[in-house]
């Protein structure tokens, strides 16, 4: 039983703190924060990159560092407590997740090494505006090797050199996924505004776009729940590390404030609130680990594993990022204190792979279908 | 039971009405008022309203007659306040004015100072702001720091103000503020305060607006740098403030009825629009729950209120109804501001008004909804308040009753 | 606007207080938990009838008192407040509320009179054991005036001398209520051991039992729900009384003991349970109180309000009675302390006209009707 | 991350394994152990047990050698708890004497004592109970008010005790006690206690079952009048009872791992059977989202546990896991009681077994909830302890530390 990362992976994890303690404090975060013309620190991501971080999944005959999804959990974790504002699980998570599973050799070739350098940044484009996206709902469609629609939001649409998105084969067709260079002809792009706007958003129209399939077609729908179930679990540490972020602060700050002649922290109804954020983050903690293992060892249960710890992350980090506010009283709903650039990553991140209630509600499926077929 | 207004309420609501439909444009589809907060030309506009108000016999409802007012009942002044909710008029800028700067002068201002200045604010030529909390004391008010020292040793001599507070709405527009001081940091906490009313426009002022996560400004600090404010502005005696301020947040507003959105009309709508992958939202079960559950809150909330206004009815004073329904309101709007987005899903982070379902009003509340559980009491400071006052169990043990406000431990 | 009980109301309730003090204090109610062989206190329920109580809303040319809905109400709540042990929900919630509903002139003649002078107890028999009892489940049928089947549980089902029964009329018919004499032939009666041992329970088999139809034939299910929602209202009051007098319990407890040097109700932890339990108590009231406004006005959206009362009501008295032994700590999961006299009846009024998630269900498409059809 | 055993951990996993497997019954679909709790034929069998498990070198497995034990790790200890789960034995008895009693005894007591009680206690032959809780106690144990008092000045003279003991588990069959006394009532609350151990049949001693909710009597109330110890019974030094309590306290079990009922998977095999109005339980949205999040936190549970058991592989102690294991268990127990029963509909207040499905689990668990909230550290404490010790928040404000304990204030 080793239930916890290795001395190596803790070494990493010292390193990306250090690092990120250094290169995203609050101060930079919130650079980009009020800076709309901004859609990430580029500097960051590039020494990201440099660090091989942007690689960590990346096998080492495409110029990757050849770890595994373990490794990339540790950095996720430290990014999330830090709310680095790079493209990060836009192109690591997802577009890198995505051609991994389903790139064929030439697109390996042709993508992995720049992703892995952090010269070129990938999206995933699955959201086509408000409301659920799902296998039936999807209207951008592709004819004759040309795409034609609109997605939004698309997380890093604006930063990113493609994006790989999901689209019908033809009027009425089967869905697939397609490459597309984003600064190619046919391609239209306007930021969106979220409500956490350390993270750039885009709104992308096709019109006669070129359009490259990626993977079988037909299997778009499905290649996309695995890419998202692959992507949820560094997803869920960056929300973990958001929480203990929260934690820490509200914490560090009820020691600190006095009111009533005592430390906030004294009374228990800040104490108590604060223990319920701590059992929150741990339960959403093992739970994270627990997908971490999964995804290292391509467990035969990882979409479980990862519905289960992007529903405890999300809750954990949602009531952490709410209540630390409440922590800090009439400073932590101030523009000026940081409370609120957690407040606003937590709900942005629980919306970013599909809401909660969805995720809910397929871990369940997940269980009826491990049980009924006598797996566990 | 009974619903219904009496017949005396019924023939002040239909003059009302008329008055209102006579002075002013209703409510409808489409119309809204035409400054938004926080946009300048807001406050001629309210004088304006609140002048109109005041020639039409409806501002200060409840105040004596013989400082302008009508000398009715609370009743009247609610129900004054929910037919006005039904009309485009400016957001209330007046409540701090009416509600707590009015009570307190009437109760302690020499009867110069009550003809002074009662009828000239409910004229709406002047708005008062409350300076009380300050930076060091949160949910602890009485941890005041601001000094007054006395210029001189006469008597009568004039009061030299250094400090800062913060949390003042309004105080960026009020031409008059009421405020405590601490005259004596040698003696215990609640009793080295004094209480003054001045001129905002008093050299010494600087004001400065509080960005809020939510993108507005509702809220000041202002620094105090020896301003000089005459003894006969004193409210109270020296080291009474705190009995003063007492008076004034005992005539804390009862709520006009409007609802803050989202509520569970919001929800239920936005529910019924909203198609999931797998059918219309409002078949899922867990939505149901939830639907049903923030019902009856909001209904609760509702009929609480409806208790209230029985109470005041009767001459009855308000109980801990606004304390219970501040505290059940304030947490359903985050949760239902959550929820709404979640059921947007990956769009729902999305805050462009042209793009997000209801104008954003979702993505709006969830910014603002933090600090309406922290603003006007706490979620934590209202259950203090329930317990002790309603349930009568003790209060949370004391640490800084007795000794001299200079000694008590402060963190720092 | 006058959103409060009559000045004659207020007088009842200071009566049926006193009674109820005096004739059902917590030792009368344990005397019934603790004898297995009782069904109920029948002196008390005698009394009860004497005082007018039992009555309340049946008409006086039927021998009652002629009241209104409210003022049932106020009984329903000092009912709930000292948890009497008595068939009073059973015989005048239920069965005379079916009889005042359905009866014909001949059924109100034979019946309510002795349902006013407590001589004769009624009850209702729908469930037919564990599970969800609807339209399309009921396997109790009526052939040519002939009861076949099972039913339970049904509550006060071995005190009362008349079952208003829901039974399909022939093999394959649609649903109808009957009156059936639970003394005559072909009826069996077995007590049946709940949650709430002071409420007494069969199981009721027919094996050829006579049965005579109320109300129109076929319209069973709408009668029941009917019956339902208006009996909920009553039953509402009883929660909120019991939800209150489990808030006193735990507040003069929470007072008077001490640890670590102080009274346990000066922690937070302690008063802010006790003001979360006020706050739903208070809901909870609120929309009970306009459930009995809409009782006695007959109000069109009755079952509405009847809905709200029933779903706030229960989850205030199943969060006071639970939370009340948590502020007893150790002495309150003893039987000798009188905590879990309340938990058990609140578990058992929350499930005894179906449960929380139906009545949520049902509040929500009460709602959704409501809207569609304009009406507010 | 590996979630195998190590090598040494498998290789005592199988001979663990096989060890049990020759000498007991191993669980299947309908086998249940013959003796109820409460029984009273459980104690003789369990004392069997012991002495079995004894005698195959698994009793006390991270015990001393020299006393009995197998000298081996906790984690040791937890995988044979693990293994033996899974067989048909007597419900543990031992725990309080294995965990508690032996531990202090090792700490505090001769060498002659420890070589006459620890491996007689791992033999089965000597049950130990521990009488620490007293009625004006509840979680504040320092309160507590049980006499000692030397009989005569001589300094090894024998102690009288006089005082009503609470909680006690298995008192009514215990051999053995662990006991905590106020021998200076004059000192500080923490600073006038004693401790020792004594005969559960010496004269003095009367215990009385305490029944519960649930029906059952788990626990019990001990008087003792003019009970008399000698001094060699006393445990560490007078007046430093409180030390030894926290020595003996410390070690608390780490739990078996033997999951209380219902839990995630009992509740999700119940909606799967379920149908309802409107089609299969499963397939309803509230009810999906609730099984939703108790997977969550049984999963994390469980998870929580394999970080414990991969600490304790490294030598390293156990931190807060346990009180938040304890704390989420315990309230979702009771959540999910309340949950099956409202499944259950009209028919779900059934408690006979017969009648309600999984033997009336659900219904029995609801009453036996209630005090799985407060035994062993209630949520209220649970949640100190992690804010506290985990977190670093200040302890809340104490009034009973410096004063003598006869000055306190106790309500009475």
């Amino acid at each position: 039983m080793n239930f916890d990362f290795s001395e190596e992976q803790y070494l990493l994890r010292d390193q990306a703190k250090k690092f990120l303690n250094d290169r995203a404090p609050p101060a930079a975060v919130r650079a980009v924060l009020e800076d709309d013309a901004t859609s990430h620190d580029h500097g960051l991501w590039q020494d990201m990159a440099r660090l091989g971080w942007v690689g960590t999944t990346i096998p080492e005959e495409y110029g990757g560092a050849g770890l595994n999804g373990e490794d990339l959990c540790v950095i996720a974790e430290e990014l999330g407590r830090t709310l680095a504002p790079t493209p990060f699980s836009s192109s690591v998570y997802l577009a890198t997740g995505a051609l991994l599973m389903a790139g064929s050799e030439r697109q390996k070739q042709d993508y992995l090494p720049d992703l892995a350098a952090g010269a070129r940044i990938g999206c995933m484009a699955v959201a086509e505006g408000i409301g659920v996206a799902h296998a039936t709902s999807i209207q951008t469609s592709v004819n004759d090797g040309v795409m034609t629609g609109k997605k939004l939001p698309v997380a890093d649409g604006d930063a990113a050199d493609f994006a790989i998105v999901l689209a019908k084969q033809g009027a009425v067709g089967d869905l697939s996924l397609f490459l597309v260079d984003l600064d190619g002809d046919g391609v239209h792009r306007t930021p969106v505004a979220m409500i956490d706007p350390t993270r750039s958003h885009a709104e992308i129209t096709f019109e006669g776009a070129a359009a490259e399939p990626l993977g079988a077609p037909g299997d778009g729908w499905s290649l996309t729940q695995a890419i998202f179930d692959r992507a949820a679990i560094p997803m869920a540490f960056e929300q973990v590390g958001g929480a203990q972020a929260c934690l820490d602060m509200a914490t560090e700050y009820a020691k600190n404030r006095f009111a009533f002649g005592r430390a906030i922290g004294s009374f228990q109804a800040i104490k108590h609130k604060l223990a319920d954020i701590y059992v929150a983050t741990e339960l959403a903690r093992a739970n994270a680990y627990y997908g971490a293992w999964a995804l290292a060892n391509d467990a035969p249960d990882l979409p479980t594993a990862a519905a289960a710890a992007r529903v405890a992350a999300g809750e954990a980090y949602n009531l952490a990022a709410r209540e630390n506010i409440q922590t800090h009283g009439g400073m932590g709903f101030t523009w000026e204190f940081d409370c609120h650039m957690y407040y606003r990553r937590a709900k942005l991140l629980s919306l970013a792979l599909g809401g909660e209630r969805r995720w809910k509600d397929r871990l369940v499926s997940l269980l009826e279908t491990r049980n009924s077929s006598g797996e566990e | 039971m009974d619903f219904n207004d009496s017949p005396q309420e019924a023939a002040f609501r239909a003059e009302a009405r008329a008055w209102l439909e006579d002075n002013a444009e209703r409510k409808g589809p489409g119309k809204v008022y035409r400054y938004k907060r926080g946009e300048p030309e807001l406050i001629p506009a309210a004088r304006a309203w609140e002048e109109r108000k005041f020639e039409g016999g409806f501002s200060g409802i409840a105040l004596p007659r013989e400082y302008g007012g009508r000398g009715e009942t609370r009743l009247q002044q609610i129900i004054f306040a929910e037919e006005e909710a039904d009309y485009l008029i400016p957001p209330a800028v007046f409540s701090i004015s009416h509600g707590m700067a009015v009570p307190t002068l009437l109760t302690y201002a020499t009867e110069e100072q009550k003809q002074r200045y009662v009828p000239a604010t409910l004229r709406g030529d002047e708005i008062w702001c409350q300076m009380f909390s300050e930076p060091a004391g949160g949910s602890d008010l009485a941890g005041l720091r601001t000094r007054s020292v006395r210029d001189g040793d006469a008597d009568d001599a004039d009061w030299i103000i250094n400090g800062h507070k913060i949390w003042t709405s309004g105080a960026h527009y009020a031409d008059m503020a009421i405020l405590v001081t601490r005259s004596d940091p040698d003696a215990p906490k609640h009793k080295g305060l004094t209480y003054f009313f001045l001129d905002m426009k008093s050299p010494g002022i600087e004001v400065r607006p509080i960005r809020q996560i939510s993108g507005y400004s509702n809220f000041n600090e202002v620094f105090m740098t020896d301003l000089r404010i005459p003894d006969a502005q004193r409210l109270g005696d020296v080291g009474q403030g705190w009995q003063v301020a007492i008076t004034t947040l005992m005539n804390e507003r009862v709520s006009s009825g409007v609802r803050p959105a989202p509520d569970f009309e919001d929800i239920f709508d936005l529910v019924r629009m909203t198609e999931l992958e797998n059918g219309p939202a409002i078949a899922d079960g867990a939505i149901r729950e939830k639907l049903a559950d923030w019902y009856i809150k909001a209904q609760g909330v509702k009929l609480i209120r409806a208790r209230l206004m029985t109470a005041l009815s009767r001459g009855e004073r308000p109980g801990p109804e606004n304390s219970v329904s501040k505290l059940v309101s304030a947490f359903r709007r985050q949760e239902i501001a959550h929820f709404g987005m979640d059921l947007l899903d990956m769009g729902g982070g999305m805050v462009d008004p042209d793009l997000a379902p209801m104008r954003a009003m979702y993505q709006q509340a969830l910014l603002d909804a933090p600090g309406g559980r922290i603003a006007a009491g706490s979620d934590e400071i209202l259950r203090n308040i329930i317990s002790e006052r309603v349930l009568g169990l003790p209060p949370d043990i004391r640490v800084d009753k007795e000794l001299p406000f200079d000694q008590l431990p402060s963190g720092r």
